[in-house]
């Protein structure tokens, strides 16, 4: 199969690319590993410095992607090879196995009703459960249910209650060769692992919480879900025991700006994101206390001072210190931190307490690409000051958060600029 | 039809006779989930109940029990009723109301 | 006793409503929006058919100098609208006042909520 | 004209933000049985696939003859759902997309009872509107691959070059005799570690080599006008008054001497003279500092020449200016030895051997952040400066060695990968203070020194004196004014920028159709935010321009020749000169309309409307609003 373009990675940067190439009337293959594209926007609650809700921008483009004459989706699916022969890639792209077959398949969801096994819900970041058969989320696209034969008993329920027929145990991998010629890398970021913070007694992993020492301490991305319009929940509740978080804290540069813990970079976002989980929060609970630990707050970007003054004045509470620790106190998180502006030893108590974690590489395809990572990981482009989005091999580019955590209004910008330069580069080359 | 229904039995069994069988830690994590289920639901059938109530009665980690409360709210199994010093008490879903 | 205003916004103006909602502003909700892409459009009659609608104030937010289609040329072109809709308006005994005209530019937030006062104010003090 | 009878009518909740405080439920009770409509419902994210589905299948199923969604402002949905109306075989124009969020639930969540009416009054009001519609079909506008950029700095030439490279024709204006702009004032840049100058070689190569690239310097904007598909700029290229091919020596022999701006002032240039790096080759005499002594061989009888160019769309990179700081603030203009960021970075670079200004060595020096950002006047932050400072600091503590540098700031924001350049400035032994803006530093004389003293927050509020050679002012970016935003109508954000649409969803594009921001003149950006903005404007150009065609909104004039009786007073009420008389009717020239409707209103026999705003329609609306 042969198109001109190929983008890897489905998240807002590469439907931001997908659908800029494919407006200017070149045919583009979009290749998400994931079960659905969307990336990690579609996860989150409402983005700043707008207050829209994330899936109001995610969800069309989306659904843009998905009925794009030019635009062709390829998800759970990963690159494997890549090769240059002359002005052609040939690549090996393995379609992973749904178990269920994507053209039967209607998104009933009735599969899921009738699975008995439970998995924490890696939408939800683990906040509630999934079944091992299951619907990645209410607005993915594409609406298919998926089989996670790993924590399947095959008791075959859902193939029973399938009303399609769609469910296939046998299915295998397979291996699809593509031509192209042109390729951009999207393939976005990976979060920190809070619980390798030890001091701050996060003990679950990214998707796993509620076997937590203390599920109270939560991560941002469980936050966001917290206060999405399509949270899991019937009400902003904190994990541990379903209450109404009544004081909140927010500790920022959690595994950013940390050398000890080898990523010394700044994430970039999480000041921004944290400011608006406290706007979100302290809207949503009018009563709540909302408190930010900080190093430097970075609100860097148009519109994001004015946002932050905003909050600020609104009553948010910052306070300037790197925490030392996070212990526990009758089921609820103690924040134990310098205050550097006063010096003061402060030993404050709260309801739930949110990691703002930063921003990690995301590396996996640089060897198959055979394109240069800086020592952190992240896509280095050769001449970043005059070509931002360029590679050292013709031909592909890179966009968003491969090369460096960023912001949303960043990423969608550099998602064009690679369009652009791709577009430069297959009008060069011939199409 | 008859050849819908004979494929429907068998793409699982299928994958059974090849010898792929699903893991044991699996088969005893859906073990342990059905019975903390079932406990939680037995324990609501007395009336509604916030999370730690439910916690003391079937003398579970808090926190575990949230997590299936709140995953059987998802799933329509449970549904909040009033809110009391910031805990919501839970009842179950009449039979047939969930989806 | 509240009144109820009708909003012609032209273009710039709608989109400083816009921006009035982004920044969370408030000003009365007794309010219809009507979206229009210049203000120089308006018959005069339009105007008072809302009068006679059952709208106690009108407010025609133009684009001003700012008006994509006309530029400066906005300003005089609707300013004749809106006289001959102050006539309009005599002939039928509706006061004025009632009326208002404002160049809005798409971040001129104040401009809006300024003139939403003002026509309260009107409103209330007859 | 016959009633659309089967509206369905949607009303989004948008996650929250319009269902917290307006009753999408009530919304939906209140116009479900009027007469026009067949379905009403809400949903909790309309624009999602879902949400679109929802329509897409009511139109087919139920056969809908109209649609209303209520959602979130038009500017960012109304395409979503009319393209959405159309895969579904509706005409997308009997889609009404009307606002109940920006302008109900955000505005009045102090009152959601009121939210919820005038929800249902703008929902009404659109029903009214929809059950007279039209089917409409829209302009096919051809394009021709030609673009005018605005500007030749780096994101006007980035911009160039990617669109040239895709084979449109470009018309790059520059202002100044020369390409470049500010970014060859930068010494060493971060994060790739090329200086200013070879960045804008590299980029001024690429643009001289690209035979699709027109270049115009030195040229003045005399007019710009037009639309998508079709804007016109008139300039006047000033002259150089030189002939013929002038050498360095030549040039060596104008006796005049007046300070380069190039650097600030910190050095001299003749009145005739040419940038190195750049293009053209060709240098200029500067008629202000000119004596006409005649020596460099001019050509004083050169005129300026006048130019047309046209392009199918428009792009701004006009960039920014560093903020001047006001006479006395932190002892600027009062005391030499403060000095702006851009003049320390054009110190650097043009000092050997060691750092030296007005005579005199300096040894330490105190950079004192956020002097024109995050203030009362300008609210905003102008992002590039904290890491832009820390790399002079670094830079200048390379090239002259045993420094001792102060950092006096609010917050350090050496976002993503620019962390680094903070923790190597630490590890260099720069000191860094924190102060808080309601007790800012202050600059004093004292000796042959300058005192910058201090409330540092970092040691618990103690006053620090730090005695300094010079105190550096890191200033923050603020617009260049181009009278070519008011030409174009340009609409600008309240931090006094140029305004994009949408941030996120349509960053590139201004309000004005076919006119694209790229680069600082839309906010403050380092060089490489700054060239990928560049990049992502010819993206939106491409989708325009390789593909060679656009499709235009319907919204024109419309004569009904039965009703009109030849007054003419439409022609004299266009402003564009659209519309003639033709055997005593009123003819329109579609191509010429510009949809304002000022015809229609001045019509004595309403024979005009404006179609997509059918005074019918808007008569309706009126109605339909100002009932209960």
């Amino acid at each position: 199969m042969k198109y001109d373009v190929l983008v890897i990675g489905g998240g807002i940067a590469g439907i931001e690319a997908s659908l800029t190439l494919g407006d200017a009337g070149f045919e583009v293959l979009l290749v998400e590993k994931d079960p659905s594209i969307g990336g990690h926007m579609i996860q989150l609650s409402k983005v700043f410095p707008t207050t829209d809700c994330a899936g109001c921008i995610t969800t069309p483009k989306m659904a843009a992607a998905a009925s794009h004459p030019k635009v062709h989706l390829m998800t759970y699916s990963e690159v494997k090879e890549v090769q240059k022969t002359g002005k052609e890639f040939r690549v090996k792209v393995l379609k992973k196995p749904r178990y269920v077959e994507e053209d039967l398949c209607i998104g009933c969801g009735r599969c899921e009703e009738v699975c008995p096994v439970l998995v924490p819900r890696e939408f939800d970041y683990g906040i509630v459960g999934r079944k091992a058969v299951y619907i990645p989320f209410e607005m993915a696209v594409p609406k298919k249910a998926v089989l996670d034969l790993e924590h399947c008993m095959m008791c075959g329920r859902c193939e029973r209650a399938c009303p399609k027929d769609a469910i296939n145990f046998l299915q295998e991998p397979e291996e699809v060769e593509i031509t192209v010629k042109a390729i951009i890398v999207a393939t976005g970021y990976n979060l920190f692992p809070p619980e390798k913070k030890k001091e701050y007694s996060y003990t679950g992993n990214l998707t796993l919480i509620h076997t937590n020492l203390n599920p109270n301490i939560i991560h941002s991305m469980q936050m966001e879900r917290l206060l999405a319009p399509s949270r899991p929940y019937h009400a902003l509740l904190r994990p541990g025991d379903g209450k109404v978080p009544e004081r909140v804290a927010w500790v920022l540069c959690t595994g950013s700006r940390d050398k000890s813990l080898g990523n010394p970079l700044c994430s970039r976002v999480c000041c921004m994101y944290s400011v608006k989980q406290a706007l979100l929060y302290t809207s949503a609970i009018p009563f709540g206390e909302a408190a930010i630990y900080y190093m430097d707050i970075r609100a860097f970007g148009k519109g994001f001072e004015e946002f932050y003054t905003m909050v600020r004045d609104l009553g948010v509470y910052f306070i300037r210190g790197k925490v030392a620790r996070i212990e526990s106190r009758n089921g609820n998180p103690v924040v134990i931190v310098e205050d550097t502006e006063t010096g003061e030893i402060r030993e404050d108590e709260y309801d739930m307490v949110v990691l703002s974690i930063g921003l990690l590489s995301n590396p996996e395809l640089s060897e198959i690409l055979g394109i240069d990572t800086n020592s952190y990981g992240f896509y280095v482009p050769p001449e970043e000051n005059a070509n931002p989005v360029a590679t050292k091999v013709d031909g592909i580019f890179v966009a968003g958060t491969a090369t460096c955590p960023k912001d949303i209004p960043d990423t969608v910008a550099e998602a064009a600029a690679a369009a652009a330069q791709c577009i430069a580069y297959l009008k060069e080359v011939g199409t | 039809m008859a050849e819908e229904q004979a494929k429907k039995e068998l793409t699982v069994k299928k994958l059974r006779d090849r010898g792929v069988k699903p893991r044991e830690e699996v088969i005893e994590m859906a073990k342990e989930q059905r019975k903390i289920i079932k406990q939680i639901s037995e324990c609501l059938k007395a009336g509604p109940k916030t999370i730690p109530e439910i916690a003391s009665e079937i003398n579970m980690p808090v926190g575990i029990v949230a997590w299936y409360v709140l995953t059987m709210f998802k799933y329509g199994q449970v549904e909040p009723g009033e809110e009391i010093d910031g805990y919501y008490k839970y009842k179950l879903v009449a039979k047939g109301g969930g989806k | 006793m509240t009144y109820k205003i009708l909003i012609f916004a032209a273009e710039m103006a709608y989109r400083a409503l816009d921006q009035a909602g982004l920044l969370h502003v408030h000003y009365t909700p007794n309010t219809v929006i009507i979206r229009i892409p210049c203000a120089s459009m308006l018959r005069p009659d339009l105007i008072l058919h809302a009068f006679q609608s059952g709208f106690d104030a009108v407010f025609v937010a133009s684009s001003g100098p700012d008006c994509p289609f006309l530029g400066e040329e906005c300003v005089r072109k609707t300013a004749k609208r809106i006289e001959k809709a102050y006539e309009l308006l005599d002939e039928h005994g509706i006061d004025k006042n009632r009326l208002l005209l404002t160049g809005v530019c798409s971040t001129c937030v104040e401009a809006i909520v300024g003139s939403l006062e003002r026509l309260e104010e009107t409103l209330s003090g007859e | 004209m016959k009633e659309r009878t089967k509206i369905g009518v949607y009303v989004c909740h948008c996650g929250g933000n319009i269902s917290d405080y307006v009753d999408v439920k009530k919304v939906v009770e209140a116009v479900k049985d009027l007469p026009n409509v067949a379905v009403a419902r809400d949903f909790v994210f309309m624009c999602s696939e879902a949400g679109q589905n929802l329509i897409k299948e009511d139109i087919k199923n139920l056969g809908l003859d109209g649609v209303v969604v209520a959602s979130c402002s038009p500017h960012l949905h109304e395409k979503t759902f009319r393209n959405a109306a159309k895969e579904a075989g509706l005409n997308p124009y009997l889609v009404e997309h009307v606002c109940i969020r920006e302008h109900s639930s955000w505005v009045h969540s102090d009152n959601p009872e009121a939210a919820t009416q005038k929800a249902i009054w703008i929902v009404k009001a659109a029903i009214a509107k929809v059950s007279l519609a039209r089917d409409l079909e829209s302009i096919r506008l051809d394009m021709k691959p030609e673009a005018i950029v605005m500007g030749g700095g780096i994101a006007g030439m980035r911009c160039a070059i990617d669109l040239g490279r895709a084979g449109i024709t470009v018309h790059l204006i520059e202002m100044s005799p020369f390409l470049g702009g500010r970014a060859a004032q930068i010494g060493k840049m971060y994060p790739s570690g090329i200086s200013g100058i070879e960045l804008v070689k590299k980029l001024v190569e690429e643009v001289k080599s690209n035979p699709n690239i027109k270049i115009y310097t030195n040229a003045e904007i005399v007019s710009a006008e037009g639309a998508l598909g079709e804007f016109k700029v008139k300039i006047k290229i000033n002259p150089r008054y030189v002939k013929g091919n002038v050498s360095d020596d030549t040039i060596s022999q104008c006796p005049v001497e007046v300070p380069d701006e190039f650097n600030y002032g910190l050095t001299k240039r003749k009145a005739i003279y040419k940038r190195d790096f750049t293009y053209p080759d060709t240098p200029v005499i500067d008629m202000n500092a000119c004596t006409k002594c005649g020596k460099c061989n001019p050509d004083f009888n050169q005129k300026p020449k006048t130019v047309e160019v046209t392009g199918s769309i428009v792009i701004l990179a006009t960039g920014f200016k560093p903020y001047e700081p006001k006479e006395g603030e932190f002892g600027y203009k009062v005391y030499d030895n403060v000095i702006t960021l851009p003049v320390f970075d054009r110190l650097i670079s043009i000092s050997n051997g060691k750092l030296e200004y007005n005579g005199k060595e300096i040894r330490d020096i105190a950079f004192i952040y956020c002097v024109g950002s995050r203030n009362e006047e300008h609210e905003y932050c102008s992002r590039y400066c904290c890491v832009a400072t820390i790399n002079a600091a670094l830079q200048a503590l390379e090239k002259f060695g045993d420094l001792r540098v102060y950092h006096v700031y609010r917050d350090i924001r050496t976002y993503g990968k620019y962390e680094t350049y903070y923790e190597q400035a630490g590890r260099d032994g720069m000191l860094f203070f924190k102060y808080d803006p309601e007790n800012p530093p202050v600059v004093e004389r004292s000796g042959n020194k300058l005192i910058v003293k201090v409330k540092d927050l970092l040691t618990y509020g103690e006053e620090v004196e730090i005695p300094v050679d010079m105190v550096v002012l890191s200033v923050g970016m603020e617009p260049e004014m181009s009278d070519v935003f008011t030409m174009l109508r340009v609409p600008f954000s309240r931090d006094g920028f140029l305004q994009e649409v949408h941030p996120k969803l349509r960053p590139v594009e201004t309000a004005i159709g076919g006119v694209l921001v790229a680069g600082t003149c839309q906010g403050p950006k380092d060089t490489v935010e700054a060239t990928a903005s560049a990049s992502a404007a010819a993206a939106k150009a491409d989708t325009y321009l390789v593909k060679g065609y656009t499709e235009l909104e319907p919204f024109i004039a419309e004569i009904n020749p039965e009703k009109c009786d030849g007054c003419s007073e439409c022609v004299e009420e266009c402003p564009a000169g659209a519309i003639n008389i033709e055997n005593g009717k009123a003819v329109l020239k579609e191509a010429l309309c510009k949809g304002c409707g000022a015809c229609g209103a001045v019509c004595p026999t309403e024979a005009i409307n404006l179609r997509g705003y059918y005074y019918d329609q808007l008569r309706k609306s009126i109605e339909a609003a100002g009932g209960d």
